[in-house]
């Protein structure tokens, strides 16, 4: 080997790669989630790592841009806990129950605090992170048109195609400094396996700088060897792998359980009453330790919401 | 759109709900992909599946292809929406592959404000920057508005929804007149039937005419509920009402629960 | 129902979709691929489909623009036989065992007759169907540069990034007239499951006019629907479904039977040769009337190949 | 590159072509992403990994990550690449979301004609519209050499491959000089080390710079193989002999046919 390879770069990038990328929800937003931060917790409907969004709650993080096609619950109780400084997002409802009653607050009347907002549709997120993941700084794409969007949205801009001489509108690559993905299941390098709906997982994670995987089960390596097809994010963009089995509720896993909609809709009057919602944080963000502690807290409410059984059929991958 | 509300008036042994549900579906043709919402819009489909249409192909928004719940899905990424189906796609893929793509023939939209061109306003009620509302924006409204081959609109109608100017355009319907799409270039057809709870209507030369009325429903009522003096067809026809299938299956199969009618 | 209903062309659409697509290879390739088409066999080594591409010589196609990334030693064989009016490639070599001497005489010296090419990347002609898949007229990407390609194809331009001002290469989207896809296995309705290498099967299918599945296996629906993130290209695109066993050889398909390593090393000597590739096609393209005589035909042959077992875990779709 | 021919030397025990994958493999460090090709590169690559790098991630151009083939590839889409991996990706992922993307450490790159900048003709010799010999272009050559944080060249010594002038760039190395690359903006480090039958180079300040002389070879003849008059390195090496650990790997595990030694 040259006598001067320890001073390459790649070689100290190699370096820093450990054995195994495992570690509890509290070491990894503890280093991978600062003060500042652009974060995507990502996952539409299906994935939303609700454990590790009230972990950042616990340790009080402050002035995230939070980014998201869809803030769901577990933005509008990030908002109230008043750790937001701005949100990039392309629809805030309740997903089937009404209004984000704590988002709303913000932007009608600045409560806890003024909320800045950057707003695209959801073409223009999914487009957003496709460049970020391509590290591309753009890409076309065709919607915005007749709508007063991009008279609000100055990111929102356009480009003129070299061969139709069509004026196509932009949107700029999103790149946040940390995604955090929740997944069914990954190995202790962070080799990911999904299925069921795969919303933007897989884009947000190869857009950000930093990746925290969540899964419902650390699997060996044979397990994601078996199916190497169903690898949604590969373990080289990975900066954490976080066990945290139930760490979606009340959204869901496929395979795993169901969506907890009785608390989706019973969540509309919570946040309609500041003083509900924050009596919510208390008791089951900032009164637990952990997402260990929130399962037990539920006890039985949980398991009606553990999944049936619907199997795959295999196929062969000899050759 | 809200749940049927204490308002909903029982109409010769249905609600207006239903009458839109039934409506809706007659709409849907065997074979065509349409694009699914959560709600009234997944009824109709699922109703036209049972009748005319069983091959109608469902996609949702989250990305489910041919999606058969046992169900009733309540979010439009429901995991009823994916056991069982046909594929399920990205996001990426469902944006730019499946919509921008061209191969959504019907899209399903609604409003909390819409004028009468079809366009739709789901951003703000008042001031962007200082809204009085601040409603959840497009999701994918704009886009579907823009690439679905043609739209279908549900609404319930009050003066506060169909008002003569909105506060935010979020999603294209025909803008300003008949061939504006055509002249701005946008790829689909845009709104082409408008069903609310007391009528249908056509958009012809881009504007909202009036083409049917639901059982037990008057012009004047529907006159007192627009913003503006409607178009009128000239041959007005009655709806026909639900028909006993229609309501067995949309009370008995699709939604006993009566989550959304 | 309203009374102009027949007159709506959704209607019309949707009254062409029959109950089932599934037809012969010879009937797909008589429907859907004509002289003077523009006409993409995709596959990267894994599923190449060679029945499809012998079927078009055996009904004697004319003046064909043919598109792939690796124009392999299908193409080889098809631009010997004179069917080839223009090539759009990116790496005209038979991978691993040399040149591809038919591709090599028309360039070099116009045999059978003249060729024009028109040539990328890899790169390049990914995002050209990337696009084409998205219906835009163009994609951005970071290639080309310090390159001569620009300078000998035009069709490669550029285009100013409206945030950052960068000048970023483009290529112009390519939309084939029909797609020829081999995969696993498919159903009737063309919803069909690829697994091991994906290729550019996805965004070739979506890019193209009309696209023809051909298949190892035809599967229930029941099959497909067990497992919805198997499917790769969904059946609403989809015009034929072609049942034909063995219908990559000597390309492979996963789980099914291996590559036939012995005939690409063998073509090298046949290609170099005109009258032994003339002697080559007339015997195995002229001289069978499909692929099931070419499988009997090969005999023995083929089933050295033939697939050993390593399945996939099944995983659970259930809520 | 062709495979191994007649006129490989057999020196003191071992072939030209076992010298350069064993000195290809030592320059691969544990951890790295490695966009692997077919023969020797990725005999290398799997001879690091049961040496000095067991941990080296293999991305094949066919989107097989993390691949750790049980027989040797004949292609660069093997199937034995694809069992037992970690992932595959499309190849719209392969292209946009690992190379451009910047996940790959090092990719190897081989050439018809290799510059004194390491710039490469994989396309034609002669005249682009009227080749004497017709190469088969780029593949995904261009972007690994945009891309990749560093790359190693392969070769065999001929003036013929080694030549002042290119028939045609097809892949940047340093284009003209030092920095030429960071002026251009290119996002990879470019050639970084060449290894050849005979010896090997580092590019300093962008050009081709001899560093060691492998068993057996001279300066005479690497001077006789090159089309031009090659710089030298101050301190000349030898380059350490293949260990027995490393043919014995080679011969026993890695190609036992000898396909590509």
């Amino acid at each position: 080997m040259p006598t001067e390879a320890t001073d390459r770069p790649d070689e100290r990038r190699a370096a820093e790669r450990p054995g195994s990328k495992r570690m509890t929800m509290a070491e990894a937003i503890e280093r991978f989630v600062a003060d500042g931060d652009t974060v995507l917790i990502e996952g539409f409907t299906h994935l939303i790592s609700f454990a590790a969004g009230h972990e950042i709650l616990r340790q009080g993080r402050r002035d995230l841009t939070l980014c998201r096609l869809t803030p769901d619950l577990l933005y509008d109780q990030m908002i109230a806990a008043g750790c937001a400084r701005k949100l990039v997002f392309s629809w805030a409802g309740n997903p089937g129950a009404g209004p984000l009653y704590a988002f709303r607050r913000a932007v009608e009347s600045g409560e806890p605090h003024r909320l800045e907002i950057e707003e695209y549709t959801h073409f223009g997120m999914v487009a957003r992170l496709a460049a970020g993941a391509a590290k591309l700084p753009f890409l076309p794409l065709r919607t915005f048109s007749g709508s007063d969007l991009p008279a609000v949205n100055r990111r929102i801009a356009s480009v003129r195609c070299p061969y139709t001489g069509e004026e196509l509108p932009t949107v700029p690559a999103l790149e946040p400094d940390v995604a955090i993905i929740h997944a069914q299941r990954a190995d202790e390098q962070g080799n990911t396996q999904i299925w069921g709906l795969l919303g933007v997982q897989r884009e947000a994670a190869f857009a950000a700088e930093k990746v925290v995987v969540v899964v419902e089960e650390i699997v060996s390596e044979e397990v994601v060897r078996s199916d190497p097809n169903r690898t949604v994010v590969p373990g080289l963009v990975v900066s954490a792998v976080v066990h945290e089995p139930w760490g979606c509720h009340p959204s869901f896993a496929q395979g795993y359980y169901d969506r907890d909609n009785e608390f989706y809709v019973a969540w509309r009057e919570i946040s309609r009453h500041p003083e509900r919602l924050a009596s919510y944080l208390d008791e089951w963000v900032y009164g637990v330790d952990g997402r260990a502690q929130y399962v037990d807290k539920m006890g039985e409410g949980l398991q009606r919401l553990a999944a049936a059984e619907a199997w795959s059929r295999p196929v062969n991958y000899g050759f | 759109m809200a749940r049927g509300t204490d308002t909903d008036t029982d109409t010769g042994g249905f609600t207006p709900r239903e009458m839109m549900a039934a409506a809706a579906a007659r709409e849907l043709v065997d074979g065509q992909v349409v694009f699914v919402g959560i709600g009234l819009p997944n009824l109709a489909c699922n109703l036209a599946r049972r009748l005319q249409a069983p091959d109608l192909l469902l996609i949702y928004e989250s990305g489910a292809v041919g999606a058969v719940p046992e169900r009733l899905p309540v979010s439009i990424g429901d995991p009823a929406l994916v056991t069982n189906s046909l594929g399920v796609a990205s996001m990426t893929e469902i944006f730019y592959y499946y919509l921008q793509g061209g191969r959504i023939d019907v899209g399903f939209l609604q409003g909390a404000q819409i004028d009468r061109f079809g366009n739709l306003n789901t951003t703000v009620i008042g001031d962007y920057a200082e809204p009085r509302v601040r409603l959840p924006g497009s999701g994918g409204a704009c886009e579907i508005a823009l690439h679905a081959g043609e739209i279908l609109l549900l609404a319930e109608q009050s003066p506060k929804v169909f008002s003569e100017r909105l506060d935010f355009r979020t999603s294209p319907g025909h803008l300003d007149r008949g061939d504006a799409r055509r002249r701005a270039g946008f790829p689909g057809g845009g709104p082409r039937r408008l069903i609310t709870d007391l009528a249908s209507y056509d958009f012809i030369d881009g504007e909202m005419t009036l083409v049917g009325l639901h059982p037990g429903s008057t012009i004047e009522r529907v006159r007192e509920s627009l913003g503006w003096e409607v178009r009128l067809a000239t041959d007005l026809a009655t709806t026909p009402p639900p028909t006993e299938e229609e309501l067995h299956l949309l009370r008995e199969v699709l939604d006993p629960g009566r989550l959304y009618l």
